[in-house]
Parts: C-alpha cells; structure tokens; sequence
C-alpha cells in the first residue's frame, strides 16, 4: 500500500488522528495552553491546523490552569462532547488529579450509570532533553491504579493514531501518554481512520527464549537491545504493551508461558510501578511455571536529574535492560 | 432586565412553596437519620432554602446546576423527583444514582443536575464544562453553580472564574455564604472585604445579595441568568446566608458565637418571608398552609417509597464503573 | 508498667505525639483546616489543645486550600521548621499533589542536597462511615511510587503516636496516613516519648503457615481472621507493615522464607496497588521457594459506594481475606 | 515610606550594575548553548532585567527570593555567586546545586534563594511557609516572590495570596508581567483589567509599576518591603515589562504582532536606563562602560571556572534522595 510506505512521527500522527475524529465527529473538542493556531497550535504543534479548520469554538486555548481545562473537559463530556485536553507535561497533571480521579474517574459510578465521562487527557513527558526535576515523569502507575480510567501509552506513530481514535470515541475517560523525545522520531504512517483497540498488546517482534515487555520510549531501547540479542542467538519475544490499564493478560501469559522469563522494563520508577503489577500477576498465573524471577527495569531511584550524564544514567538505559535480561536467562 | 423589577405573586408563591419543600425534607431527613433508618454525614442546608428556590424559578429544565454535599436545596429547587431523591438519600437501588452516590452526591440528569461533588471547589470547573457545550451547541442553556463562602478561597474557584470570564460561558456563579466554612469563621479564612469583590480579579460583575430576602434574591439571579442567556458572560452571586444546623449533624456549632446564632435565628428567613407574603396581601395564611401541607404529604410519600425500595445488590459494585462491557 | 494498663485511641494517640513533639522542639509547627481551638482543635479533635497550648503563630487554622497548606509547610520546612501539615481527607491531596511529589519529595534532590523538606502530612481516609466517592480513598501507592516520600499508615494507637514522633523528627517529608474508623478504637497507650521507627514492620503474630501481611485498618480484619483459623489449628503469622515505603524487607522475607506462604491485604485498590509491589519483590527475592503465589485482597475495582450494603461489600471483607487464605494454604 | 522618594545615585548605579550582569549572563549562556557547550531548555529574562534589580537593593542577604525557570535575572539580583551559578547552568558537580538542578532551577540557599520551581505558580504557595518561619521567628525577613502575569491565574496564586492576606505574612509577591504567557496573549487568558486588580479580592495592597523604569520599580518595591518588614502584611506588585526573546530559547515569537516587537525592543529598559543615567547627571558614560567590562570579565571567569568543572560522577544519582543513611 502507498500509505505504509510513508513516513511521519509521533507528532504528526497525533495531529493527524485529532483532524480525522474532529472531522467524523462535531462532538470531538480539543482544549489547552496554547493550541489554537494564533498561540501557534500547541508547542510541541499536536494541535496545529485544528483551530483554523474547525473554528476557536471546537478548539480552544486556556489559561495556565490545568484544574479548569480538566474541569471544563469533564464538564463537556457530561453534555455530551467528546473533549481532549491537553496538560502540556505529565507532571502538570498533580494539579489536576481532583478533577481527574475524584471527578472524570468516578461520575458514572456515583451517578449511578446516569452519566459517562468520554473525555481524553493527553500528556507528554520523559526524559533525554535536560528538562530536569518538574517536567519529565511517567505516573502512569497512579492512573492505573485508579478504577475508572483507561491508560495508554503507544510507542509508535501508528499506534498514537490509531489508539487517539480509540480513546476520543471510547466513552470513558483515558489517560493518554506521549513521550516528548519520541515526537521526532518518525516511523510508519497510520492507515487512515484505522484504530487501535484499547487494551490490545501488540507483539513487536516473536522470540523463543525470553519475553521483554515494554511501552513508549523505553520500547525502543528494548527493541534495540533485543537485536543485540538476536545475533548472540537469543530469540526474545518482544511486547509493546500500549495499553497499560486495562493490561492485556491473555497476550502477555501466552508469551511468559511460551519462553517461561519476562522482563519488564519502562521509564518510570521501579518501586509500586506497572512492572510490579505485570509481575504479581505473572507469577500468580502462572506459579511454578516460570524459569526466572520476573524482572524489573526502571529509572533510578530518584527525581530527574539535569545534568547529561545523570539524566542519561536516570532512564532504564540499554545496559541495564540487557543486565537484567541476562540474570533472567542464566 | 432592570433590578427593580418585581417578582410576581404566583413567582413568589413558587419560591415559597419551594422553600418549604425544602425546609420539609432536611427536617424529615434529619428525622430519618435519628431514627436510625439510615446512617450517613449530612450537611443541612436549613437556613438556606431561600436562595436556590429564588434562583430556580428563573431556571428552565435544560438548563443546569451542579451543587455540593451541601446541596439538597438545589436540587430540590432544580425539581428533582421526590421519589427517586429520597431514595438516594437512603441509599437504595431506587435512587437516582442507585444509592452509590447518597446524600452527598445526589445527581439527577434528567432534573439538569449532573454533577454533585463533595470536594470543596471543584464543581467551578466542571460547570464551565457544562456551560462551553451550551455555547457551543448555540442552546441559550444555563448553568449555576452552587458553592461555600469557604470554597472561594481554594484554587479551582479561581482558575474557573477567570475561564469562564475569558471563554465568556453562561455560568452563574453562585457562593452561598453562610459565614462559615466548617468551622472556620468568614474572616478568619478569606481575605476579601465580600467575595463579590473578587470578581473585579475575573472583569466579570460581582454582586452582592440577601439571600435571605427573597425578592431581592429574586432580582439578582434573574438579573444574572438573562445576562448568560443573553451570551454576556458569566456573573458572581455572593448570596449572604446563614446555615442553623451546623456544618455537619452533629455539629453544635460551638465556633459560633451564642449572639450571632440568636440574631441569626430570629431572622430566620422563612418565618419572615412567611408573615411577609401575608402582610403585602401576596397570600392568606391558610393558602401558605395548604402549600406546606402538600409539600408535606408529597415527602412523606417519598419517603415510604423510599422506605419500602430495596437496597442495590452487591453486584451493583461491579457495574457503571466503566461502560457495560469494558474491563474496569 | 503502669501507663500500659492505660487505654487510648487513635486520635488521642496523634493528639499525644503532636504535644510531645511541639513540647520537645519549638520549631514543631501545626496548621490545617479547623485545626485551632478556636475552631475545635481539628474536625476529628487530633489537634485539640495544641493552639491553647502553644499559641497560634505555631498552631494556624487555615483556609481551605490545600495547596497553600503544603505550600506553606514546604516553604516553612526549607526555612528550618518541621511542619505538620493536615489535609483532611486523603481524597484532598489529589489538589496539592503538586507540591507533594514536585517539591517536597524533590527539593532535597534539585538542590544538590543544599535543603530538605522535613514535613509531615497527616491525612486521614477509609470505608465505613457512609462517607461515599470522594471521602474515603487509599491513595498509599501514590506516593510509595514517589521516589523522595516516605510513607506510613500506623494500625494501633502506640504505633500511631511513635511513628508520628519518628516523622515528624525525620528529616524528609512524611506521609502519614489515619483511618477514620480507627480514630475511635482504644488500644493500649503508647509509652510516652518512644518511637516507632520508620521502615520497621511488627510481627503481630507468630505462625508458621502462612504469613498475613497488612496494615492501617485492614491489619484489624486480618487479625481477626487469623484467630478464626487458629482454631482451626492453622497458625498465621501477622505482619503490620506499618511504613508502607521504604518496606521492611527483612521481615517480611524472613516470614515468607518460614511459611512459604503469603497473602497481602489493604482497603486500596488490588490493582497496581502496595501487594502488587510486595508479591513482586517477594517472587524475585524467593524464586521457587514459595509454596504458593502471593495473593493480595483489596477494594473491589471500583470507587468508594454510599449504599450500605455496597459499602459493606466494597472493602476487603474478612470473607474474602478468608478465601484468599484457603486458597493460599490449599 | 513615601513612594515620592528618590533612590540614592549609589542604588542607581547598583541597579544599573545588576542590570547589566543580568543580560551579560543571558547573551553569554545563549552563546554557549549555541556553541553546543550545553544542552538544555532555556527562558530568558531578556527585557526585564531591571524588576528584580531595583527589588534587590532593597534586600538584605537573609531576605528569600522565589523565582522560576525564567529565573537566572532575579538569582543575579539576588547576588548568587557567579562561578557555582554557570557551573550550575552547565550541568556541573561544581554548580550550586551539583548540576542536579539546572538552569530552570538554580538554587543557592546561602544566597537566600532557596526555591526555584518549573511548576507555573507553585512557588507563590512555598513563599508563604518561608514568610511564615520568619514571622514565628520574629526576624524581619522579607520573601520575595516572582511569577509571570499567566502564573496568576492558576490557583495556587489564589490560595497563596489569600493566605498570605489571612496570616499577614511579610510576602511580596511579584507579577512580572511581560504580557505574554508562552504564546497567549495577557487578554486571551486573563480576565482581570489589571493583575494588580486581584489584590481587591483579597484585602492587600495591589501595585501596578512600569518595571521597566527603574527609579518607579524601585519606589515601588521599597515601599512593599518596608511594608513587609514592619508586619503589615503582603503586598500584590505587577510590574509591567516584556520579554524580547521568545517563551524559551527557540521560540520565534511568531504569536507577538511585529509592530508590538518593534516597539518594545525601541523602548529597551537598557539602554534607555543608560542614557537616562548619563542625561541626569548620576553617571558618565565611561563609568558605565566600566561596570559593564567588570561585569564582563567576572562573567567570564565564571564561565572558564565551569567549562573546566567535571560533570558529575553517576554515583550522585543515590544521592540527595533522601537524608544520608536513609533508603530512599
Ligand atoms: C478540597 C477539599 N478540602 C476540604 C474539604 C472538607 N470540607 C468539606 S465542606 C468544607 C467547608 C466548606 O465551606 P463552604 O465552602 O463555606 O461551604 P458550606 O459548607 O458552608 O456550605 C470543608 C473544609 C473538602 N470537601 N474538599
Ligand atoms: C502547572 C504548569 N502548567 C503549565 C506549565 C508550562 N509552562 C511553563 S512556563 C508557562 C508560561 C508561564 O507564563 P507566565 O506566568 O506569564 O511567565 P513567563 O514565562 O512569561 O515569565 C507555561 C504554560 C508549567 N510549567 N506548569
Ligand atoms: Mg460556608
Ligand atoms: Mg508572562
């Protein structure tokens, strides 16, 4: 197909997914800082052309004021629209956690099923770009924990596509994580209109000996270590997990029960993170099954550091994943 | 609309019989909760019932209003079924949330009233929500948002009325300043001479109201919904009040002064705006009565069904926490 | 001894530790909604006579604003006092996680060590009061998660007291975590002056079955359980956490090592939850040497239900702490 | 104090000093970034350099200062030391905060400038405890503290200013108002006529001052302190100005209508300031010229002294987690 051929990033994809529901569907509204085309649509231009083609009613920027957009978000989808706000970085989100857990989380259990709240929170953040302490954090693990919300976190311009479609015409509310080095990076075009399902791994590659689970950036590094690996002659199965509430238990236990070893590696912080959920489960599911201990790969235990070399060390580097992939094959 | 216009007698006998139906049901509900029939918080609003009754006559069924724990006047105001709204408070499968809500979270959309929240501040947002899908859709809906005195001071207040102000949403905000915030006097927590004031920060109009005066709470909230339904822009209401029954039952309001409670008291505004009706020749004193007798008796059967519903099933826990069908 | 015939509870423990704490060292400073005296010493009494005691310079009642109430306890914790900051309900922390994760945990860190935030922020939540949706969540795993945070959820009016002294002396920010029914449960009086030390779980019970893991209000329920199935002659050891992190390993994997067994239980959610992190370390650490996988009990996957029976229902009941056992010890 | 009064030729001189250094360092830390010296966001405080020059020399060394990620203008100010300042901008062991920190968070508590913060409006909240330790303390500390015209209208500068107002802290809270908020317009976020305005709202003194006059914004900023430092309370300064090179480095200001651009860089504060200096008489232009080369020549030996600073060893990253000894 000429599509697949064509390239795009992460960005471009997002933009792209945010035209194609806004055409398909005058309920889909977009609000938050700067993304309307007069503030330059958006700073990283997820939102860019939005404003101009669907009118400063359906797109809205706001004021630096997180608690009001989710507000108004939340308040939308109760009347009926389909809103997607952006928080311009994850760590912007502490200011907004009431309306997201108290409010978007928990209206159509409290209403009694009498309301639904179909909105989109997107988000970027991690580390490699010397934002240092306040900008650069995974907490998917705190929306994860929260009943009622769907959290997602695609790694690949296609999948942002195809999972922002998912989500926008999902009537519930979804986290939607994107990474801010990943936006540059261009990869395979989405197929036009074609979505993702929530709650669907996809499995990136098929291997034999060990399963490596991962998601955003921190794929990227594990598919690289992963071809590393190949040419020892170790067949890793490698998962993306794209989703990561709900997890997708039936493609992540075929793998673990196929190679018997599972790492699990993302950018966030090893301790009460989603590898200590995937690794609960596994190994209740399938106790004595395994060859290894479920590992865990993560950042240090710390804030972001700024400094290059820190901040360079702070993230799951190559060298730990494939540490860790080494104490689990031996 | 010009503030000195009057409200009219079948108006005022509206707010009236509104009023009472509200002041019937926290007497009975706090009846009910000694009684034993149901244990729970509850935040009366007696006291307060002038306020919602005066805005709600000015209020269509599609237009909205989202409330607080402390909230049972505006939705009773807003016209929430009896039957259903009593057993919610008790928690029963009837309910309008099913009982998952209760007393502090009682919604009913079909009544226009979305969004209950018992954390201080935060229906402010929400109902710039509400409001933008109104102004987008080009309906010339409403939206009123009750909230505290103390509410003023936390931050969701103050993001929303600046959106609200800059997106120019048909919002009424309406603070229901009752002096106290739990336990906190006014003055002890609020920077602001009157919380109207503040809405000089937003470029928006603050006005300041009795809102236990009936016709000119009247006047400010007609005033302030043809203003949002004229597409001008959302307005401040600082509607002063005072809350008899404490923060919480159970409360014995300790932190108020034995003088300002008296005071308070003997000004109680339904008493008042009762003699009022009859002295300017609004009503007889056996029409009031009537109304109240069939406030009382359209309670009471609520209340039996209510009484006589069944309590959700614990499969309920398991449902309406995501759609039907999806894993939670 | 004397004073250990003494009974007392939970919130006249925390009452106790405060005036001890401010007795002993003045730069102890109070503040939250209602906390004064003149507002009745704290909504739940915890704070009660402190501000007749000490003054209102250290004992401040404040409005309702949570940010500015962490704010006020960050900044006042930099310039050298030990603030301990009450927000009323663990669901109001969702509106000052900003200055929860972004700058108390982090400053010591972003500051190359030049500061440090020793606060504590108590906060109190639980089932059972009828108290519905947005009252009454456990939001631990939250900030376990947060590198730079401390957490603990004392059981017992002694370890409530000796933990709040042990935090409110630590030099790092401390969340504390009560429980509303708890508050009004006597349990023997703590020894004046004596600290429970942060990061030291208590052996409740010896048993050589199973070992039981939990704490705050769940650790009662468990307990309980515990004496059902000593009658039936299957001898649990119960273990009450206490500090959520950093966690006890020592004995928590001595316990495992002894009874092969473990079940974890906690009135937060199961998923991505506090037993999510403890059966993952425990497979790693005892790879093969359990008897059965690790199970974990909690919430139903939900938000918190007004209705009774719901309510009732939603917890970790002892029915199904029970049935967890039995399926651990089969 | 009368806001009549007149700075001393000598404070005059200092605040053109300061001035200088100021943008000296922002040319120079451009310059490195280019040459690729350095990888990082940057924000420049280009265009308000004179706002906290003229606070600063009304500070005294214990006084705090607050500021954000645009914040390298008012930690000059406040007189950190030039060499652990750009080895801290370079990311180097030997930087005030080990390099942990960074450009958007240059911290050096010896300095008084203890707080730096990346979240919009968090450092307002944080303030207040500084101003609170003082007060118990009974020093006569003052807290400054800096955010832009979009940080007010978050909610933490609500809940900051109203405490603040409530607890009559000695706070002075700064809007540097450069009428931009990344790419949004003052009027496209904000509601209020004037930051200034929202004082009303919370009882305090509200001030709006050309910040880029520096004889006004220093009246200004001495009259709050002193304010401040006699226990009167808080004080709400807006100082106007604007901000010639974008949000963050990078940023071509394509959302700035060019005619605004090109006034605003006409009315430089610099230069204006430096002939306004030379025409009243308080200084040649060769004594300038010579503040500027002494700046020059301490800047750049800051910056060789941090270009030849070791980065920091990885082993840092256990560090400063929590208290030495415990686990993190
Ligand atoms: C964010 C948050 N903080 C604290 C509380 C606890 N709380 C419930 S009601 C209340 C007082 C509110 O006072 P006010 O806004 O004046 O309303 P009133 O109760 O007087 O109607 C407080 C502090 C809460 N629910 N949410
Ligand atoms: C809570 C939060 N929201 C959003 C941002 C992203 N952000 C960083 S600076 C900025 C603009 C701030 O504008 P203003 O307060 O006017 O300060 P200026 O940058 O003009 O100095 C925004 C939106 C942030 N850092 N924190
Ligand atoms: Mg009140
Ligand atoms: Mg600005």
């Amino acid at each position: 197909m000429s599509t697949a051929a064509k390239k795009m990033n992460s960005a471009q994809a997002i933009n792209l997914a945010l035209h194609d529901a806004m055409a398909l569907d005058e309920s889909v509204v977009v609000l938050g800082e700067d993304i309307a085309d007069r503030e330059g649509g958006g700073v990283f231009k997820c939102t860019a052309g939005l404003s101009t083609k669907f009118g400063t009613g359906r797109v809205k920027s706001t004021p630096i004021a997180e608690q009001a957009i989710v507000g108004a978000a939340v308040g939308g989808a109760l009347a009926g629209l389909r809103p997607v706000a952006e928080i311009m970085l994850m760590n912007f989100t502490t200011v907004a956690m009431d309306q997201i857990v108290n409010h978007a989380a928990k209206l159509r259990f409290m209403t009694g099923g009498q309301t639904h709240v179909p909105l989109v929170i997107r988000t970027t953040t991690g580390a490699g770009f010397g934002t240092g302490g306040q900008h650069a954090d995974y907490l998917e693990a705190w929306f994860a924990h929260t009943a009622g919300l769907k959290v997602v976190a695609p790694a690949t311009p296609a999948d942002a596509y195809g999972l922002m479609l998912s989500c926008i015409f999902d009537d519930d509310p979804c986290i939607f994580i994107e990474n801010l080095p990943l936006y540059f990076v261009p990869g395979e075009a989405p197929e036009p209109g074609v979505r993702v399902p929530i709650g669907k791994a996809r499995i990136v590659q098929e291997g034999s000996d060990i399963t490596l689970i991962s998601y955003s950036k921190t794929l990227h590094d594990v598919i690289g270590v992963a071809k590393e690996l190949a040419k020892e002659g170790i067949a890793a199965e490698v998962i993306d997990l794209r989703t990561i509430s709900p997890l997708d238990m039936d493609t992540i236990l075929a793998s673990a029960r196929k190679t018997g070893r599972v790492v699990v590696a993302h950018e966030a912080q090893v301790d009460f993170g989603v590898g200590a959920e995937i690794s609960a489960r596994l190994h209740k599911e399938l106790f004595g099954q395994l060859k290894a201990p479920v590992a865990r790969v993560g950042a240090a235990r710390s804030p972001v550091p700024f400094s290059k070399p820190l901040e360079a060390a702070f993230v799951p580097t190559r060298e730990r994943i494939l540490a860790a992939i080494r104490e689990t094959l031996n | 609309m010009s503030e000195t216009q009057q409200p009219s007698k079948a108006v005022l006998l509206d707010i009236y019989r509104i009023a009472t139906l509200i002041k019937r049901a926290d007497d009975r509900f706090i009846e009910l909760i000694k009684a034993g029939q149901i244990a729970s918080p509850y935040y009366s609003p007696r006291g307060q019932e002038l306020i919602p009754a005066a805005i709600s006559v000015n209020l269509k069924a599609s237009d909205y209003v989202v409330t607080t724990y402390r909230g049972i006047h505006d939705q009773l105001a807003k016209g929430i079924p009896l039957k259903p709204f009593v057993a919610e408070l008790l928690g029963r499968a009837t309910g309008t949330c099913k009982g998952k809500g209760g007393p502090m979270h009682v919604t009913h959309v079909a009544s226009g009233l979305p969004v209950t929240t018992g954390i201080v501040g935060a229906g402010l947002p929400i109902a710039n929500g509400l409001a933008w899908a109104s102004q987008l859709k080009g309906t010339d809906q409403v939206t009123v948002v009750n909230f505290g005195d103390g509410a003023s001071n936390i931050g969701a207040f103050h993001e929303a009325l600046n959106l609200a102000a800059v997106w120019k949403l048909p919002v009424l905000f309406v603070c229901q300043n009752n002096g106290y915030a739990e336990h906190t006097k006014y003055e002890y927590g609020t920077g602001a001479a009157t919380i109207a004031d503040r809405a000089i920060g937003y470029g928006i109009p603050g006005v300041e109201v009795d809102g236990n005066d009936a016709v000119a709470m009247w006047q400010a909230a007609s005033a302030a919904v043809a203003r949002a339904r004229a597409g001008e822009g959302p307005t401040l209401l600082e509607a002063n009040t005072f809350r008899f029954r404490g923060h919480l039952m159970g409360d014995d309001s300790h932190y108020i002064a034995k003088d300002e409670m008296a005071a308070a008291i003997a000004a109680d505004p339904l008493p008042r705006f009762r003699a009022w009706l009859i002295a300017q020749g609004h009503a007889s004193d056996g029409q009031l009565s009537d109304i109240e007798a069939t406030n009382a008796a359209a309670f009471e059967e609520a209340v039996e069904y209510a009484l006589a519903s069944p309590y959700p099933d614990v499969s309920e826990l398991a449902k309406d926490v995501v759609a039907e069908g999806a894993q939670a």
